[in-house]
This record gives C-alpha cells, structure tokens and sequence, in this order.
C-alpha cells in the first residue's frame, strides 16, 4: 500500500503558529468581557470529611460579592457518571479529597473574591481516610462510595474496588512449567501529573432563560457541552461552548473540573464569570493518573522465548468510580505473541483527586512492570534484549494477549531498526547502563463532522470539531489539500465551536489525525463529486464521465480529452452561476484506527555517590503507519518521551499521614526542565495501517508507554541493581548503592 | 456463523464461556444476540463495549457489518488520552 | 495593602517601626510568591530598590560590598567579582531560574532564613559580613551570625540588612558551592555545602572552611570538617575525614524533599566535591 | 486599598496604569493592558511561561509588582516581530516545529531572546540552562533548543 503523495509527509508551519509565537493566540484565561466577574473555589483541607454545614452569609455580604455557591446548589442529575462528575467538581455531603471544591464565589474582582473565600465558615467533621492502592482494597479500609464494588468481586477486597478485568488466553500454569527461569516481581508506581502548562480556566455566560455561552481549554467541547447542560438541566443545543487555544491537556482536559461551576455562578449572578485555577488547585483538584501496585510472573526458556506471562494491576484511580485498569491490562502483553498469557486489573478508589486519562491511560505503568521483568530475565539468562524481544514480537497474524488479531503492525520493524541503529553498538562510559522497552497503544476513531467549503477564489475553508492540541489544524489541512489536490496554503482549517459543526468525540485516544483525517478525506471526495458534476454540467456531459485528477476536473471515457482539465479555482469561480455554493461534509464515526508499537533505547548514568540519574541520550523508533507532518510526528515521539523520563525518574504526588498533598506546584512536582534532557532522537517507522485510506496509524500515546522501563532498566545496568519503584528518585537509588 | 470471543473478566456472565457462534449480519444483531443468550451481559453491553472484528477495533456502532466467518472479539469501551 | 518605595535607609527603617506587619521587597522572588501561596498580604511593602547604594557592588578595601537590592544576574556579570569570590557568586546564581536572577538578591536570600539558601553557606565560608541598619543605628555582623532557624533571623525589630561586604580574597585562596538537587534546575538545595581554602606555598591547605547547608535548621560551619582538609593537599585519607565529619555535623529533617538518610550522606559527597573546586581554584593540582 | 498610578513604556510606548499595590506585573500586563501573550503557568516562578524584559532584564512578571515598574520599559513577546516581520526566533520556531500546544512560546521567545542579546553565540547546554526556567510539558525540548541554536546562527550572520 505505498502510495505516493504531494504534500502528506512534508513540513509545511502551522497555520495556527504565527498567532503563537507573537503571543496573539487566546487561550483559555485570555478571553475577557465588559462586567465580567471573576471567581474562586474554596477548596476541602481534609483528605476526607463529612461537610456539617457551611456559612455563606458573611461572604454573600462582602462589597463585590455577586454570587456564592455551594453543593446545595446542584441539583441531582440522572445519569450516575454524571453525579460524579458534579460532585468533583463541588462536594455534596462529603469532602473525599484535599482540594475537592466545596463553595465558590463570584465577585468583580480578583481580590474581592479571594476575600471572600476567607469569609465562607465550613464545619468540618473529619473520617478516616485512605491514599494508598493496597491499602484502600484491604476490607475494613473507609470505603468512599457504597454500592459501587465491582459485582464479581468477593469480600476479599473492600467496597473501593469498583473494577475487575482479565484478558488473556491459554493456562498459566503449562505456561510456567515450560519455562526454564520464572521470574515473579512486585512494582509500585507513583501518580503523576499530566502537567500541561495552562491551568483549567473557562468564562461563562449563562442567563436565566437556560440560553448560555461557555468559552474554555478543553479537549472536548462537544463533551463540556453535554456535562454541562445536563449539570445545569438547560438544553443542549442553548448551550454554545467554543473551545480556546488548549494549552496542552495530554488527557487531563477530556472531563469537566470547573465548567459547571462557572455557569452555575454566572446563571446565579447573572453575569458573565471567569474562573481559572491556580497551579495549586490544578495539582490538588483537576486529575492526574493512577498510581499503581503490580505483580507480574514471566517464565522464559533459556533461548528466551516467553513461555507464560501473568500480571496482577492494581490502580488507585482517586474518590469516585472509573474505568481504567482495564488499559493497562490490556496493553500489558500487548508487545508479545504469547500462548500462555493472563492480565489481570483492580480499579480502586481513595481520598485523592479523581483520575483522569493521562497519555496511554493505563498502559504505562503495565508496560513498565512486564518490560523490567522481560529485561531482568534477559539479564539472567544472559540474552540479547532486542534478539529476545524479536523472538516474542507480536506481528500480523498474532492472537494478541487481549483479544483481536493484529493485521498489520509495525513491532518487528522497530525493533529492528533500534537493533540496526548506531545508538545500540556505541560504547558506554562508567556508571552508564543502556536501557530497551518496548510499549504499545491502542489509538482510537470514534465520532466526527467535517464541514468544507469551496470558497468562489479557490480557497478553501474547513470547519472540524475537535480542539487542536498539538498541530491538528496542520496536518488536517495537509490531508484536504492532498485529497483536493491542491495547495497546502489553499486550506484554512478552523476548529468550530459547538453551534457550527456536528458533534465531535474528545480530542483523546490519538484519534484526531486519523478519525478527523478520514471524515476530511470523505468531505472532500463530496466536494469533488459537486465540483466533478459542475464541471459536466459545463461541458453538457454526463457527471460519469468526469474525473477528479490533480485538483481538477478531466473529462474521461469516450469523452477522454474533448475539454481541458478544469481547475478546482475554475469551477469555485462561477459556483454562483452553476447552482450556488459548493461544500462537503461528513460525518461519522471512523474504526479501524490501527495499533501503534514503538521502542525507546537510553543511556543513563548514575552518579554512584547521590543517586542522580542523568539522560545522556535517547532514542525512540515508532511505527506510526504514514507520518502526515513528519515534524509533529517527531515532536509527538520526543514529548511522550520526555513525559516519560520524568514519570520514572522524580515525578510524583506526595502525600503525607494525613492524607494532604504535600507538592502541588511546580517547584515539588518536578517536571523535566530543558536542562535535564538530551537531544531525542525520534525515528519515524511507515507501516501503513490498513484502515486508513493514507495509512495513518495514531503516534500521540505511543511514545510514553516505553520511557519508565526503558529508564529503569537503563538504571538497572548502571548500578548493577534493579529498582521495583518509580520514580526512581535519587534517595531511592543511593539507599540501594 | 460469526466466532465470538469474550473477554476474561466478562466471561463471569456466561458461566465461564468464552468463545460462541452466533450468526449475525450486524453488531447490533450480534449484541443482542448475545445478551438475549446471556442475560448478565445485558449491563455491560448496554453501558457501551468495543468490538475487534477480524482484527480491527470497532465502537459498538449498530450496523457494523459481520462477515460469516468474522471473529468478533468483545472488549470494554476503551478511552485514551 | 501600603506599597512604600523607601528613599534612604533611615526611611525604611522607620516604616518597618510603624508597628504594622511590615514587609521589605528587594527582588520580590520570596515574599510575592508567599504572598500568592499564602493567599495574604503584609499591611505595608517596602520598596527598597530605589535607596541610593542598595543596587551597587562597589570595592571596599579590597573586597566588595554588594548591595541589598543587587540581583543575582548583576553579581554574575561582575567580572572582578566573580573572580574574587567564584564560590560565592555561584551559589547565587544557582537561585531559581534565569527569571528569577534578574530579580532574586543575596540579601533577600539570606533575610529569608531558609536552611537550604544556597547564598548562605557561601556567603559564611567567605567570612562575609552583613550590614543592618536599624532604629539604633548602623552595625556590622557575621552572616553566620544572623542565622536563627527556619524562617528566622537574629534581626532585631525594624532592622534590615542594607548590604553585604565579601572581605578581600586572599592570595592562593579559592571558594565553591555545590548543592544537590533532584533535577539540574529549578529546585530547593536538598543538601548544600561551601567550601574556602587558602593554600600555603606548598599548595598545602592552610586555611579551610566549610559550611552545609540544608542538613540542620541554619547552615552550619563544619569545623571538623575544615580541620581534616588542613595540611592536607585534598589526598583521599583527608577528603573522607572530611566527608565523615559532615555527616556527624548533619541534624536534617525528612521531608518532600530528601530523607534524613540521604541528606547526612550527601553533603560530605557535596564538601568533598567543593573542595576540590575550591582547591583548584586557589592553584592547587589534583 | 488605593490604586497607585504608575508610568511605565511598554513594547516602545508610553503607558499609563492605576493598579493595586499588590498586583502583580502579569497581572496589569493581561487585565489591564490587554497584552494576554503573557501567560500565568504556576504565578510562582517557577514556569516561565509569564516572561518578560524590564529594562532588558529577563523576569517573570508573576514575581513582580505593577507598581515597581514606574520609570521601566517592558517588553513583552508583543512587542517581538510582526507577522510580516517576525524575529529570526520565531520564525526559526515556526520551522522546527518547536511548539505543540504553545501556551510556553511566548515565554520561551521572550527568554531566548534575551539570551541571544547577552551570548549570541551559546552552546547547546548554556541554551539549555538558560531557558531551564521555561517549562514545556509538549516538545521534550528537543526542537526548541535546535530552534534558538539555528536562530543565534542566523543572527550571527552565519549561512543558517
């Protein structure tokens, strides 16, 4: 399926980038009307307390104050995610973490609010609290919802856990009897933040007629749209929510923390209200991933092939039900064809903030336990770690460990492209180890609406739904262009806001370049099948007889060569003259969204006397079916990587005895800065997926799946230990030196 | 006859069973097929799966087409990032 | 919330005597950013970049005197400076972020009273003093002397320091601060140390001192430490007298930061190191 | 608490502003004056995302009060190349593909900038530490680096 294209696969810039690098974009806290109001949550400092009562009277009073809201204002909604959903964003009843909002004020200030805050009295009666996965699933631990456990469960485990799943095929234990050395291991892995530099922030305008306008960073707005109107029982349709420039969101921006809360107090106050978190409130109340406890038992003959593979997950998902392990069970293997293979999950709830998707949600943290004990049998077995992951790859035709058979994947060809890069021969200095992992994601399609408009001078103006959170609008109007057949330049592609386009599934799951990539594929074989009738119309010949070539209309079969080719520009031209306007739409709900394996290689080096693990180079090979813009490919690579690195080696949520977190800002929740990274090399593998018609696979999630392993096992060969923890931080590996 | 796989965890609804045939032209017909067969299905299908057909992973659109000889693997609704 | 810009010192001094929870704002890189964390403002700032000689390094017999409102960035860019007391200027500069050095001063940093001031250990290895104004008039102290406890300094009521004096460097001496922290940048000295030596003809350490920071409530002079350097050239057997006596010196707390264990182990590794740095730098060879 | 009217240039004009004494220079430069290419990462320092010069000197403008800059010139990325003439670091941005989301762009344009003023020539790790203090949660750094290396060669007049 090699197919040759004109500008898929070149670099043009961004449409959207000369608005921001001169600082003129606008995103979500930039937006600003004439007697707006500000807000401010106040937020729980308990980890888990019953809410006694709440005094809003002395606030309400304050000079400025428009509007106080608590809890009570909310009224119930059917749809039980929903509930949740609202009570994370405002507590009914029960604080359940620190940070969980409990009021909120509007006022004509800043300061008149955060005045305001100090003024509203809550009672607080404090209840045991739990932050820690094992011991939430322990019965008797304080369970945060009754009548949620997952049904299959017994009393072995407490009301926390609301998930069970288990992929897998064959019988473990011939497995393990096959196996000449079996390895059993237990990990722990921390929470971490998806660490998006822009804090939620939103501006609302809700008038009591239930008509509202809601601007916001998100990733999904058609998603803020339906939480929205169904937390504030208005219409859907009377909602307009436009999306903002979204300063990065890595799944931590496809739910709702503040949006409710603004149009609750703007409908109260009636008046518009900006509501923006601090970092503190972005650490303490908007989500961040699931922290995790994980057994896993791999056997392996001496020549290395997998006999048996089994892993045990248990992620600690925050205060309300979700689903999530199950990702992480089923990436788990995902990388290995397997005769023997069982994954099993827990989703458990504690006294933290609820979890939210983070890049691969689930997948991660699996992959990091399953590739430290692959790498530690590799080592005991004395077996090369991309020979024995070459003899186990999954490939096309492999039942894979959770169901599907692959079609065709590009696991084989990235490892032997780390295999044959110069990368894997160099020579390693002192206190220097090298480190492989494999990881794997699903990537998704899902529902989309594209609107295209042929413009009369030849341009062309496309409308799609789902916000662009890392270069989308490029490699959107890239894939119209191409499909058109003409200029990139020619395409002006906007992200439309609720009222202007069809329904759009969240910007999530890697989805947006494949699933809106279709849809805009399909709008503008519509649109070519108007302009190719036009154009028949013009020359009085059947509309079968035109073809669409090179961005032109031709006619063809015994009409072959009567007319020369007219341009789309032509034909747009006198649009007006020959029925009106012309335009393509579709909409739709793309599958086949293929699976993307990548493999990461680094060299740490430990310093033997602190423990400080530094980067000295990396390099990720990725196979992404056909790269669109090459440069947003890489840059996707290098971010999940760099995401990755800090996942194992220092990024954290630390939470003391009682149940506060101790690091909510950027100074203890350690990011990679530019001074702690190499240059990351990011090496592009094109093995088209079979279910897009350019062979697009998603590459945004792939990429941090293999880092935490990669690193871990790269700290193992440094130091000649092996760690069972992330992060890896420096305490942690000068206690074992 | 459309091969139909379920996953681990799901198998608790069907006493254990993994793998049925049921003939099917859409998923839909599949879907209800399948929670006619096995009533304690009826929750989770009804609150949304993933369907991988021949491979490739699919929403649980009702119209989806089946071939007779598909291997319809049942999964839980995936999201991502 | 008052925001004064003080003209002279004696201004300063009386607006903090005014009896109200008064602040003084140099670089504004610690008390703005408590007063966002802390959601609470101090009735009155005082604004003291505008009093004349608070932003000067000027040469003061044959040392420098480095204003209270000089920022990191500035002490970076002086040349003599720098060469005189590398040591000192460099823990400076390891402040926050290139941001902050624009406006984060030495003064500020050591009024803070923060254990893990990367300034301070430096700034006591240097021997420097500290010059405070107050209702009493002028004094000079040891910086090692106004050191109380986390938050705290031994300034008395409406006094502040209007600069401090690095005393002249001394032939074949050389100064330097390391710190460990968990990422490259942007982080709170989890264990610190400053050392200064002064070489004899022999390249022989004649004098020593070291200073660690971030293991006890102040930095602390190690003199232990300080003795097992002298009249040694930096040989094996001294550096790791030297290391051990850091760690018997250390009284550190857990926290998000770094555990007891590994902040006592640590700092003898950032002694040992520094005085390395600092050897060579007063001409000694390793 | 009484406003404080405070005279200031900002980006080559003369500005005038009334702000509380404890706002904050982002502050007055987003609300007040409409620049919003500053942006509010963390309000403490610690992201860069808020950067700007005041009398060329690279600050985080969260770290700074509005009254302080009575008698300063600021600038802000605004004031940084036009659309029609963008500044070689933007530009060079643009074609490395060295932003995603860009919420830190203009901070990283504002500090690179002034870093090229004072090292027109500076090593990879001397860019890197420079700019440690601009957090960017999308790119692993990689094109941005590149990006301000290849600008600082332009700039040098070297064949980029």
């Amino acid at each position: 399926m090699k197919q040759d294209f004109k500008i898929l696969g070149t670099r043009p810039i961004r449409p959207d980038g000369l608005d921001k690098v001169t600082g003129k974009a606008m995103f979500g806290a930039d937006k600003s009307v004439t007697g707006m109001l500000h807000a401010r949550i106040l937020r729980s400092p308990h980890a888990h307390a019953e809410i006694v009562s709440i005094n809003t009277a002395k606030a309400e009073a304050l000079a400025g104050v428009k509007a106080v809201i608590t809890g009570d204002d909310f009224a119930d909604v059917e749809n039980s995610a929903t509930r949740y959903t609202m009570q994370n964003c405002m507590a009914q009843g029960r604080a359940l973490y620190d940070g969980h909002a409990v009021a909120a004020v509007a006022a004509v200030s800043k300061a008149v609010a955060a005045e305001a805050l100090k003024l509203i009295e809550v009672e607080y009666k404090t209840l045991p609290h739990v932050t820690d996965v094992d011991e939430a699933m322990l019965p008797g631990a304080p369970v945060l919802h009754e009548g949620v456990k997952a049904r299959t469960l017994g009393d072995d485990v407490s009301g926390n856990t609301v998930g069970y799943y288990s992929f897998g095929h064959g019988d473990l234990e011939t497995g393990f009897s096959e196996a000449d050395e079996v390895i059993e291991r237990t990990f722990k892995t921390a929470a971490v933040h998806q660490g998006y530099i822009e804090p939620h922030a939103c501006l609302a305008d809700l008038g009591g007629d239930g008509r509202g306008e809601l601007w916001c960073s998100t990733q999904g707005h058609y998603m803020v749209r339906e939480v929205c109107s169904e937390i504030l029982h208005i219409d859907a349709s009377q909602l307009r929510v436009t999306a903002s420039e979204i300063g990065g969101g890595f799944g931590g921006k496809t739910t709702v923390f503040i949006e409710p809360v603004a149009l609750k107090l703007s409908q109260k106050a009636g008046k518009p209200v900006k509501l923006v978190m601090s970092r503190d409130e972005v650490f303490r109340a908007s989500g961040p991933t699931m922290s995790s406890s994980i057994d896993i038992k791999i056997g392996m003959t001496k020549a290395g092939k997998i006999t048996g593979a089994h892993a045990k997950l248990r992620y600690q998902g925050g205060a309300f039900p979700y689903e999530m392990v199950m990702m992480g069970a089923m990436s788990a293997f995902a990388a290995y064809d397997l005769e023997h293979v069982q994954a099993e999950g827990w989703d458990v709830m504690t006294n933290r903030p609820k979890m939210i998707s983070y890049r691969a949600p689930g997948a991660p943290m699996a992959v990091y336990a399953v590739e430290s004990v692959v790498d530690e049998l590799c080592q005991k077995l004395g077996l090369d770690p991309i020979d024995t992951r070459l003899l186990n790859a999954a490939r096309e035709g492999t039942k894979s460990s959770y169901g599907p058979t692959f079609k065709a994947i590009g696991l084989v060809e990235a490892l032997e492209a780390a295999k044959a890069h110069p990368h894997y021969s160099a020579p390693l200095a002192p206190n220097t180890g090298r480190g492989i992992s494999c990881g794997f994601w699903f990537n998704f399609g899902g529902q989309v609406s594209v609107s295209m408009a042929i413009n009369a001078d030849g341009t062309v103006s496309l409308i799609e739904g789902n916000p662009d959170i890392g270069g989308s609008r490029a490699s959107i109007s890239m894939m119209a262009a191409e499909a058109l057949g003409i200029e990139f330049d020619r395409v002006r592609t906007i992200v439309g806001d609720t009222a202007s386009v069809g329904f759009s599934d969240v910007t999530d799951g890697s989805r947006v370049t494949f699933a809106v990539g279709i849809a805009t594929i399909k709008a503008a074989n519509a649109a070519i099948k108007e302009m190719c009738k036009r154009a028949a119309k013009i020359w009085d010949i059947d509309a079968e007889a035109v073809e669409w070539v090179d961005g032109a209309a031709q006619p063809t079969g015994h009409n072959a060569g009567d007319f020369p080719p007219m341009s789309l520009a032509e034909i747009a031209a006198t649009s007006g003259k020959t029925g009106g306007p012309i335009a393509g739409h579709h909409e739709g709900a793309p599958d086949k969204a293929g699976v993307s394996f990548g493999v990461h290689m680094v060299d740490v080096e430990v310093d033997p006397e602190t423990g400080f693990t530094s980067i000295k180079r990396y390099t990720a090979f990725q196979d992404v079916g056909k790269a669109i813009h090459p440069a947003y490919v890489e840059g996707q690579i290098q971010g999940g990587a760099a995401q990755g690195i800090g996942w194992a080696l220092n990024e954290e949520y630390i939470y003391g005895e009682d149940g506060r977190l101790q690091n909510p800002g950027f100074l203890d929740y350690r990011i990679p800065v530019a001074s702690d990274l190499p240059m990351i090399e990011a090496v592009i593998i094109e093995v088209p997926n079979p279910g897009h018609p350019f062979g697009v696979r998603g590459c945004g999630e792939t990429s941090i799946v293999p880092p935490l392993a990669a690193v871990a096992n790269g700290v193992a060969h440094a130091i000649g230990v092996r760690m069972f923890a992330l992060p890896m931080s420096p305490p942690k590996i000068l206690k074992v030196l | 006859m459309a091969r139909v796989v379920i996953f681990g965890s799901l198998r608790a609804f069907t006493g254990g069973v993994e793998m049925m045939e049921i003939e099917a032209a859409t998923t839909r017909e599949l879907l209800k097929k399948l929670t006619a067969r096995y009533p304690a299905l009826f929750d989770t299908i009804e609150s949304g799966v993933s369907l991988a057909i021949d491979g490739e992973v699919f929403k649980d659109a009702w119209f989806t087409p089946i071939g007779p000889e598909s291997e319809v693997v049942i999964m839980p609704l995936m999201v991502g990032g | 919330m008052r925001y004064l810009v003080a003209k002279d010192s004696r201004e300063a001094v009386a607006l903090l005597n005014t009896g109200e929870d008064a602040r003084l704002l140099a670089g504004g890189t610690d008390v703005l950013v408590r007063m966002k964390l802390e959601g609470k403002t101090p009735d009155l700032l005082i604004d003291i970049k505008e009093i004349s000689g608070f932003s000067d390094i000027t040469t003061e017999n044959g040392g420098f005197r480095i204003g209270a409102a000089v920022s990191g960035a500035e002490m970076g860019e002086h040349a003599a400076l720098k060469a005189m007391w590398p040591g000192v200027v460099e823990a400076v500069e390891l402040i926050g972020s290139t941001q902050v050095q624009g406006r984060a001063t030495m003064v500020g940093n050591l009024c803070n009273g923060s254990p893990a001031a990367d300034s301070v250990p430096a700034m006591m290895a240097a021997g420097a003093m500290a010059r405070i104004e107050g209702p009493a008039g002028t004094r000079d102290v040891l910086v090692a002397d106004l050191l109380e406890g986390p938050g705290k300094t031994k300034l008395g009521k409406a006094e502040l320091v209007s600069s401090v004096f690095l005393p002249a460097g001394l032939p074949k001496a050389g100064d330097a601060y390391l710190r460990f922290i968990p990422r490259t940048e942007m982080d709170i000295a989890v264990a610190s140390a400053a050392v200064s030596l002064v070489l004899d003809d022999n390249n022989t350490v004649a004098e020593a001192s070291v200073v660690l920071g971030a293991v006890a409530r102040t930095a602390v002079f190690v003199p232990n430490a300080a003795a097992a350097l002298v009249g040694s050239k930096l040989e094996p057997e001294a550096l790791s007298a030297c290391a051990a006596a850091c760690a018997a010196a250390c009284s550190p707390i857990d926290d998000r930061r770094g555990t007891i264990e590994f902040r006592t182990k640590i700092a003898g590794v950032m002694a040992t190191r520094a005085a390395k740095i600092a050897f060579r730098r007063a001409g000694g060879k390793l | 608490m009484s406003k404080i009217h405070v005279t200031t240039q900002v980006n080559g004009d003369a500005v005038e502003f009334l702000c509380a004494p404890d706002e904050t220079l982002l502050d007055v430069l987003r609300d007040r004056l409409n620049l919003t290419g500053a942006k509010e990462g963390c309000g403490t320092g610690d992201c860069g995302a808020c950067s700007v010069t005041i009398d060329g000197r690279l600050v985080a403008s969260c770290l700074v009060l509005g009254a302080e800059v009575e008698g300063s010139a600021i600038e802000t990325v605004e004031g940084i190349g036009t659309a029609d003439a963008l500044h070689p670091l933007q530009r060079h941005l643009l074609e490395h593909a060295a932003l995603q989301c860009g919420i830190c762009t203009p901070g990283i344009v504002v500090a690179a900038k002034a870093l090229l003023l004072q090292n027109p020539d500076p090593s990879e790790e001397e860019t890197r530490y420079w700019l440690a203090g601009n957090l960017c949660r999308c790119t692993g750094y990689d094109k941005i680096i590149r990006a301000v290396l290849s600008a600082a060669s332009e700039l040098r007049g070297e064949n980029a």
